[in-house]
C-alpha cells in the first residue's frame, strides 16, 4: 500500500514538474534535483518495503554520547 | 512594488510562529516540572545576545543571507563547507519537525493512519508554500499567528476556573544542574532555532532593523511559552504534565466549559499545525537556497520539491517509534550548538574583522 | 471604335477580377478606387450573399449629373434620416463650392451630424454593420460614413443579481454609449478618461476604459493596457471573454478581475482609484484591480446604516467559510471526531444513520451534487416550473429520502446550510464549489488533520492571488484603523479618509481630508 | 500554474485512494460505550469488563434512546477489551464514556492504578472520565439497570456524582486524571465515590453512598456518606448540602441549614517532631427548615445556631480525619502535597517516615457559620 502510494507519489511530481518547471531551468539545477530525487525515492521504497535504513540520528548520538556523555547523566 | 520583500510584522509573525512550531504541542520542556518558568526566563535570556548576534549579522550585510555572508567572508571552499553544513541543519531540523508533527498527528487523532500519508500531506501543502515565495509565508503567518495567539488565549481564559495555583509549588526542588540542562534544551529548542532566519535575511527590508525585529519576536514568544506553561501545569499538575508527550493537547482535552464546549481538542490540534507548516516551509526555503548557492545556482524554487522529498524520506528513517524522538530532544541541544552559536559567532566575528578592514582601505 | 471599347473593358474587367481574386488579403491594404463602378463591384463582391445590404445608385440633377452611391444595412439605420437627410437632399441639390468634391457635398447637401471619411474596404466594412450609411462619390476614392446609427435599445433596469433596497436602481444596458452616459451623470469632471479601443477580429466590439485620472494607480493602467492589447480573439460576445484573458491567474478558480451591472458601483471603484472596462453589447463593466475582500462588500453596504452593513458583511465572510468548510466538518465530526458531540447528539446522529447505506462521505459527495444540480435547474427554468422543482427538492429528496432511510436526515441539514450559506457569497460560486468538494475529499480521508492541510491550501493559494500586480488578498498585519476600515467593518464615511493604499496614487479622499472626521 | 493544479490532483488522488480507509469509522459501524466496568474474576482469574452501550438498534426515532450491556472476559485488560470484538460486529467506541466503574475485588487484588494508567495511555476515552467504585459484589452490577427503567445508566451516575458536591454533598467527584495525579502525587493515597444499589419505590436504582478511601492504590475501606460530606468540607470542596442541628434537646434534628459558599483554608506548622494541620473553614449559609420555637428575628438565637453548626462541624471534621489516620492511614487529605509544597526542607526530614508522622498528626479545626437569611419566612 504504502509502496504504491509512494510510486504514484513520484509518478506525479515527475510528469508534472518535470514538464514545467524544470523545461526553463540550468543545467545544474537538473542534475541536481535528478539526484536528490532518486535518492529520497530510493530511501521512502527501502523504507515501505520495511528494510531498515540506518538513521542519521543515531550517528549524531553516538558522537555525541562520546563528547559530552549525555545518556551517563540519563 | 518591491518583489519578494517581506514587511517587519510579517518577518517578526513568521519568527514567531517558527518558534511555536512544535513547541506549543510538545509543550515547553518539562524536566523541571513545575519550575519550567524558571528555565523559560533563563533561556530567553541567553536569547536576548544571540539574537542580538544574528541580528548583527543582518545589518552588517544588509540584504545579504548567510549563505552570501559566507561566501564573502570565507572564500570558495571555506565558505561552501559553511553552506553545506547550514544547509544540512535546515533540511535536518526539517525532517524532525516534520516528524513531529505526523507523531502527534498519528498519536492524537489517527492511530490506525500510517505515517506517510499524513506526512506526504504536510510536506505537499510546505512545498507549496514554499514556492509561492517569503511574501506568501509572510502573509499566511500574520493571519495565523493571531489564530494560534487567539486559541492560546481562549483555553488559557477557559482553563483559569479549574486551574490550580497551587501546583506552582514547591519552588527551588530542583537542583542547578537540572535548571542548567533545561535552560540549554529550551534555549538550543526552539529560541536558537531561529537561526535558521539568517538564510532569509535576503528577503527582509534594509530599512527595518533586524534587533527590534527579533527582539520583539522574543518578548511574543516568551508570553506565549508562559501561557503555554502556566495553562497547563495549572491544569494538568506537574505529575500528569511530565508523564504526557503532548501536554497542550492533553490539556485542551480537559478544559470544559460547559459540556458542549468540553471537547474541543481535535479542533485545536489542527490549529497547531499551522505553525508547523510554517516552521517546516522556513526550513525548507533556507535549505533550498543553501543548496542552490552551494552550487552556485540561480533559481532556488525549483529544488524546494526534490529536497522536500528528501525531508520527507529522511523523516521516514529518523526514528523507529516514538519514544526514540523524545529520547533525541536530549541530544539536540549538542547536536545543534555548533550551528546555533559557534557558526554565528564564528561570522559574526570575521564578518566584524571584515568591515573593520574595508573601512580602513576605503579611508586610504 | 466597339472593338477598342469592349478590349478596355475586359483590360478592367480583368483588373477587377484580379483585385476580387485578391479580397482574402488583409482587407486594409485594398483601398477604393477613383472608379465608382469599380468599387461597387468590389463591395457587391464583399457582401455577396448578405442580402440585408442595400444598395443605392442616385444621381444629381441638373446637367452633368454626379454619380452618387450608398450602401447601408436595412434594419440597423434610421430610415427616415436615410430618405429625408441623405438621398433627398442628394437628389434634389449639387453640392456648392469647388473641389474637393466629397468635402463640399458633406458641407452643403448632405443633413447628417457625424460623418468622416475613409478609404478602405475594412473601415467601410465596419461602418456599414455598425448602422453607419456609406457615401461614394464619383470619381473619389474616399467616401464619406454617415452617422445613422439606430439600434433596438433595452430601456434602463434595474439589473436582476444586483438588487438593492435603497440606493439608485438603473443599471447597464447592452449599449456602450449608453452606459458611458450614465457613469458620466454622475462624474462630471474632465478628470474621468474614456479610452476606447476595438477588440475580436471578427465581430469588432468596441471597449473602453475608464478611470480618474488623478487617482488611477498607473502601474496597473499600464499593465492593463497591455494586456489588453495582447488580446487575440475571433469575437467577444461578453465581459466575461476578455476576463478570462486578463486575467493573472487563468487557472484559478478565483476571480482577479470584478464585474457589475450598476453604475453607481463603477463610479465608486473608479474613485477608489480603481479602472473600468466597459464592453459593447453587454452590460456587464469590469473593474481591475479586483481585491478579495471585494467578494463581500456590496453596494448597499454603502447606502445603508454603518452597523448593519458591518454585521452583513461579516455574516458573509462568515458565510464563505461555512459554506466552504461545513461538508469537510461534518465528514470530519462524524467519521473521525466523535468526540467533539456531546453524548445526546452523538446518539442521535448515530442513530439516524443506523440503516443508512452509504458510508456518510459518499453520501455527503452524493447529496451535494444533488443540490447542485437541483439549484442549477432552477436556474434556468421558467419560473412557473419552478414550484414543481421545490416540490421535488423538498419532498422526494428531502422527506422520501430519509424516511425511507436512504440517506440521514442530519445530512439533509448539513446540505441545506451549506447550500444557504453559499448564497451569501454569489460572487464566489466557482471556487467554492471546487474548494467544497477538494475539503470534503481531504476531511473523509484525514479528519480534521486533512481539513486544516486544506484550509491551508486555500490561503496559500489565496496569498499568492494577484491582480494586476496588486495583492490579492492583502495582509500587511498593520494594525491602523484606516487600511482595516472595510474590510471586516464598514466604517461610517466620515472615517474613510484613506483610500486603499495599494489602489490608489492619491490616498486622502477628497472630503474635507479628515477635517470632520 | 500548473504547479497548483497538481498539487490539487494529488491530494485527490491520494484522497480518494485512501477514501474509507485506515481512521474512518461510520457512526453505524460503532457501538458507543458510555459506561465502562472493571471486575476481577477470582475463581477463574480472569478480568471482566462490561460495558454499557447506547442502543441504537431497538431505539425508535424519536423515543429516548436506551442502552445495553456487553461484557467480555480475558486475561488482562487489553486482552478483556479486544475480546469484545468477538461477540459484537461493531467496534467499540470510548470517547464518549461517562464513568468507569471499578469492583472491590479488583481493587483488593490489582489495585487501581494499573486500571487507570491503561485508560489514560489508551488515549480514546477522555481524562475527564469519571472513576467510581462499586460496592456491591461486581461492578457490572451497577450499570445494570431495572427493566422499568429507561435512559443510559451510566449518564445518571455521572450525573450523580458530579451534582452531589452542590445538591447533597454526600460523596466525592474524582475525574481519571485526578486519580492518577492523586496516586502519583507525595500522599499516595486516593478517594473515589462509592456506588451501591438500593430500593427506590419498586425499582431498583443506583445510588452513591460515601467514599472509598485508598491507601496506595489499594483498597483501604469506606466513608459513610456524612463522613465524606466532612471530606469535601477539609478538602475545600464543598459547594453546597444541608447541615441540620438539634437545637431544642429533642433527639431529632429540628433546623436544616443549606449551605450557599463554603472557603477552607488548611495550614500546618512543626513544632516539637510533631505536625500540626489547621483547618480553618468559613461557611455562608441560609436558614432551610425549622421549628417554630425558634424565633429568628432573635439575634441571640441566630448567634446559637451558628455556635452550635460550628462545634458540630469541627467535631465532624475532627472525627472523620482521626478515622482516616487510625484506621487507614491514608492521607487522602493530601496533607503531605501540602508540607510538600509549602515547606520543601520540612518535607524532605519528613518524607522516609511520613505514614507514622501522618497518624499523629495533630489537627485544629476552627470554623465559622454565617447564617445570611432565612428564606421567605421570617
Amino acid at each position: 500500500m504504502l509502496t504504491a502510494i509512494i510510486l504514484f507519489l513520484f509518478l506525479t511530481v515527475i510528469i508534472y514538474d518535470y514538464k514545467t518547471a524544470l523545461k526553463q531551468a540550468e543545467k545544474g539545477i537538473k542534475r541536481i534535483y535528478t539526484v536528490i530525487m532518486l535518492i529520497s525515492f530510493i530511501i521512502l521504497i527501502l523504507d515501505s518495503l520495511q528494510i531498515s535504513i540506518p538513521s542519521p540520528n543515531i550517528l549524531i548520538t553516538k558522537a555525541i554520547d562520546a563528547l559530552f556523555n549525555v545518556q551517563g547523566r540519563g | 512594488m518591491k518583489k519578494g520583500k517581506v514587511t517587519f510584522n510579517q518577518v517578526m509573525f513568521s519568527i514567531v510562529l517558527f518558534n511555536f512550531g512544535s513547541s506549543v504541542v510538545m509543550g515547553v520542556s518539562t524536566s523541571v516540572g513545575q519550575e519550567a518558568w524558571i528555565p523559560i526566563l533563563l533561556a530567553t535570556l541567553a536569547a536576548i545576545p544571540m539574537f542580538l548576534i544574528y541580528g548583527r549579522i543582518i545589518t552588517m550585510f544588509p540584504e545579504k543571507d548567510i549563505f552570501d555572508i559566507t561566501d564573502i567572508l570565507f572564500g570558495k571552499i571555506c565558505g561552501k563547507i559553511c553552506i553545506a553544513l547550514f544547509t544540512w541543519y535546515a533540511i535536518h531540523l526539517c525532517a524532525l519537525v516534520l516528524r513531529n508533527f505526523s507523531e502527534f498527528t498519528q498519536i492524537s487523532a489517527m492511530p490506525e493512519t500510517p505515517q506517510l500519508p499524513i506526512m506526504i500531506l504536510m510536506i505537499l501543502t510546505t512545498i507549496y508554500m514554499a514556492r509561492s515565495g517569503v511574501r506568501t509565508l509572510g502573509k499566511w503567518s500574520i493571519a495565523v499567528f493571531f489564530f494560534v495567539v487567539f486559541v492560546v488565549l481562549f483555553t488559557f481564559v477557559t482553563s483559569i476556573p479549574q486551574a490550580k495555583v497551587d501546583d506552582l509549588l514547591p519552588i527551588g526542588e530542583h537542583t542547578g544542574a537540572q535548571f542548567a540542562e533545561s535552560t540549554f534544551q529550551i534555549f538550543s529548542f526552539p529560541y536558537a532555532e531561529t537561526v535558521i532566519f539568517l538564510g532569509l535575511a535576503g528577503s527582509f527590508k534594509k530599512n527595518d532593523s533586524p534587533y527590534k525585529l527579533f527582539l520583539y519576536a522574543l518578548a511574543i514568544i516568551l508570553v506565549v511559552f508562559l501561557l503555554v506553561f502556566f495553562r497547563n501545569l495549572t491544569l494538568l499538575g506537574p505529575t500528569m504534565m511530565r508523564a504526557n508527550y503532548f501536554p497542550s493537547y492533553v490539556t485542551a482535552r480537559i478544559i470544559g466549559i460547559s459540556d458542549f464546549l468540553a471537547r474541543i481538542e481535535s479542533t485545536i490540534s489542527s490549529n497547531f499545525l499551522f505553525a508547523g507548516i510554517v516552521k517546516i516551509t522556513v526550513c525548507l526555503l533556507v535549505a533550498s537556497k543553501g543548496l542552490a548557492s552551494l552550487f552556485g545556482l540561480k533559481d532556488y524554487r525549483i529544488l524546494v520539491l526534490p529536497l522536500g522529498m528528501f525531508a520527507m524520506a529522511l523523516c521516514c528513517i529518523l526514528y523507529k517509534n516514538t519514544m526514540e524522538m523524545f529520547a533525541f530532544l536530549k541530544y539536540y541541544p549538542y547536536y545543534a550548538f555548533p550551528f546555533q552559536v559557534i557558526l554565528p559567532l564564528f561570522i559574526w566575528g570575521c564578518g566584524e574583522l571584515y568591515l573593520r578592514r574595508q573601512k580602513q582601505e576605503r579611508n586610504i | 471604335m466597339l472593338r477598342f471599347l469592349k478590349k478596355l473593358c475586359a483590360g478592367k474587367a480583368t483588373d477587377l477580377d484580379e483585385k476580387i481574386a485578391r479580397l482574402n488579403y488583409p482587407l486594409e491594404e485594398h483601398k477604393f478606387s477613383r472608379s465608382l463602378d469599380e468599387n461597387v463591384a468590389v463591395i457587391k463582391k464583399l457582401f455577396n450573399n448578405v442580402d440585408i445590404v442595400q444598395y443605392k445608385m442616385i444621381q444629381s440633377p441638373g446637367k452633368d449629373p454626379i454619380r452618387y452611391f450608398l450602401i447601408f444595412i436595412d434594419g440597423v439605420v434610421h430610415s427616415e434620416i436615410v430618405n429625408n437627410n441623405i438621398v433627398e437632399p442628394l437628389m434634389t441639390k449639387r453640392p456648392e463650392g469647388g473641389e474637393p468634391l466629397l468635402e463640399s457635398l458633406l458641407a452643403t447637401v448632405v443633413q447628417v451630424g457625424e460623418s468622416k471619411k475613409i478609404n478602405t474596404f475594412k473601415a467601410l466594412i465596419e461602418s456599414v454593420t455598425h448602422g453607419d450609411t456609406v457615401l461614394f462619390v464619383e470619381g473619389c476614392d474616399q467616401a464619406a460614413v454617415l452617422n445613422t446609427k439606430q439600434f433596438a435599445v433595452r430601456s434602463i433596469a434595474e439589473p436582476d443579481n444586483e438588487k438593492v433596497l435603497s440606493g439608485p436602481r438603473d443599471g447597464f444596458t447592452e449599449s456602450l454609449i449608453q452606459n458611458l452616459s450614465q457613469i458620466l451623470r454622475r462624474a462630471r469632471t474632465n478628470e474621468l478618461k474614456t479610452k476606447t479601443m476595438t477588440l475580436g477580429k471578427r465581430t469588432q466590439t468596441t471597449v473602453c476604459i475608464c478611470y480618474l485620472d488623478s487617482l488611477v494607480n498607473k502601474d496597473v493602467l499600464e499593465e492593463l493596457l497591455r494586456r489588453l492589447n495582447k488580446i487575440d480573439i475571433d469575437g467577444i460576445l461578453d465581459s466575461n471573454y476578455i476576463t478570462e484573458q486578463i486575467h493573472d491567474f487563468p487557472n484559478s478558480p478565483f476571480r482577479t478581475v470584478g464585474s457589475t451591472e450598476r453604475p453607481d458601483v463603477v463610479l465608486a471603484k473608479l474613485l477608489e482609484g480603481r479602472i473600468a472596462v466597459l464592453v459593447d453589447n453587454t452590460p456587464v463593466a469590469l473593474t481591475v484591480p479586483y481585491l478579495f475582500i471585494e467578494n463581500f462588500q456590496v453596494n448597499e453596504d454603502y447606502y445603508f446604516n454603518f452597523y448593519y452593513s458591518s454585521f452583513s458583511r461579516m455574516l458573509r465572510i462568515m458565510g464563505f467559510f461555512l459554506t466552504l468548510a461545513v461538508p469537510g466538518l461534518y465528514i470530519a465530526v462524524v467519521a473521525f471526531h466523535q468526540e467533539i458531540l456531546p453524548l445526546q447528539l452523538l446518539m442521535r446522529i448515530a442513530l439516524e444513520r443506523q440503516n443508512v447505506p452509504l458510508p456518510a462521505a459518499v453520501e455527503a459527495v452524493i447529496m451535494l451534487i444533488v443540490f447542485d444540480i437541483l439549484r442549477e435547474t432552477g436556474v434556468r427554468m421558467p419560473s412557473n416550473i419552478g414550484q414543481a422543482l421545490s416540490i421535488v427538492g423538498a419532498l422526494v429528496i428531502g422527506q422520501a429520502a430519509v424516511e425511507a432511510s436512504l440517506v440521514a436526515a442530519p445530512m439533509i441539514i448539513m446540505v441545506a446550510a451549506t447550500g444557504i450559506t453559499s448564497l451569501l457569497v454569489p460572487k464566489l460560486n466557482a471556487p467554492i464549489i471546487f474548494w467544497r468538494l477538494l475539503l470534503l475529499l481531504l476531511a473523509s480521508s484525514f479528519g480534521f488533520f486533512g481539513l486544516t492541510i486544506g484550509l491551508s491550501l486555500l490561503f496559500i493559494h489565496l496569498n499568492n492571488l494577484k491582480s494586476f500586480g496588486v495583492d490579492h488578498l492583502s495582509l500587511e498585519g498593520s494594525f491602523s484603523f484606516q487600511k482595516n476600515k472595510d474590510i471586516f467593518i464598514r466604517s461610517p464615511w466620515p472615517d474613510m479618509i484613506e483610500r486603499p493604499e495599494e489602489l490608489s496614487e492619491n490616498e486622502v479622499r477628497q472630503q474635507g481630508g479628515g477635517n470632520n472626521g | 500554474m500548473a504547479k497548483r493544479l497538481l498539487v490539487c490532483l494529488l491530494y485527490i488522488l491520494v484522497a480518494l485512494g485512501l477514501c474509507g480507509c485506515w481512521n474512518y469509522r461510520g457512526l453505524d459501524q460503532v457501538n458507543i460505550v458510555v459506561g465502562i466496568a472493571v471486575d476481577f474474576d477470582k475463581e477463574n482469574n480472569e478480568y471482566k469488563m462490561s460495558y454499557e452501550v447506547a442502543d441504537l438498534l431497538t431505539a425508535e426515532k424519536r423515543s429516548n434512546i436506551g442502552s445495553r450491556i456487553i461484557t467480555s472476559e480475558g486475561k488482562n485488560l487489553f486482552d478483556a477489551a479486544r475480546n469484545a470484538k468477538k461477540k459484537e460486529l461493531n467496534r467499540l467506541y470510548f470517547g464518549s464514556s461517562y464513568v468507569l466503574v471499578i469492583s472491590q475485588q479488583f481493587a483488593e487484588k490489582e489495585g487501581i492504578f494499573d486500571a487507570i494508567e491503561w485508560f489514560l495511555r489508551d488515549g480514546e476515552c477522555r481524562e475527564t472520565m469519571c472513576v467510581a467504585l462499586s460496592q456491591e459484589d461486581t461492578a457490572a452490577v451497577i450499570l445494570k439497570k431495572d427493566e422499568k427503567m429507561s435512559g443510559i445508566m451510566s449518564s445518571i451516575i455521572h450525573e450523580i456524582i458530579t451534582k452531589d458536591k452542590s445538591v447533597t454533598a454526600s460523596t466525592i467527584h474524582m475525574q481519571l486524571y485526578d486519580i492518577y495525579n492523586m496516586l502519583k502525587s507525595k500522599g499516595n493515597a486516593a478517594i473515589l465515590p462509592a456506588l451501591r444499589k438500593t430500593k427506590n419505590g419498586d425499582r431498583e436504582v443506583t445510588e452513591a453512598n460515601g467514599s472509598a478511601v485508598f491507601k496506595g492504590d489499594k483498597l483501604a475501606g469506606f466513608l459513610t456518606p456524612e463522613e465524606s460530606r466532612y471530606v469535601l468540607f477539609a478538602e475545600d470542596k464543598l459547594e453546597g448540602g444541608i447541615l441540620t442541628l438539634d437545637m431544642l434537646g429533642r433527639e431529632t434534628d429540628d433546623i436544616s441549614l443549606e449551605i450557599f459558599r463554603s472557603d477552607t483554608k488548611k495550614s500546618f506548622s512543626y513544632q516539637q517532631e510533631r505536625l500540626k494541620v489547621k483547618i480553618e473553614s468559613s461557611i455562608d449559609v441560609s436558614v432551610a427548615e425549622n421549628h417554630e420555637e425558634l424565633d429568628l428575628t432573635n439575634e441571640e438565637v441566630i448567634k446559637r445556631i451558628e455556635e452550635a453548626a460550628e462545634v458540630m462541624i469541627e467535631e465532624k471534621i475532627k472525627a472523620v480525619v482521626a478515622k482516616v489516620q487510625q484506621e487507614y492511614q491514608a492521607d487522602i487529605f493530601n496533607f503531605s502535597d501540602m508540607v510538600y509544597k509549602r515547606d520543601l526542607k520540612l518535607w524532605e526530614e519528613l518524607e522516609p517516615h511520613w505514614d507514622e508522622v501522618f497518624s499523629n498528626i495533630e489537627i485544629e479545626v476552627s470554623s465559622k457559620v454565617h447564617i445570611v437569611n432565612s428564606g421567605f419566612i421570617k
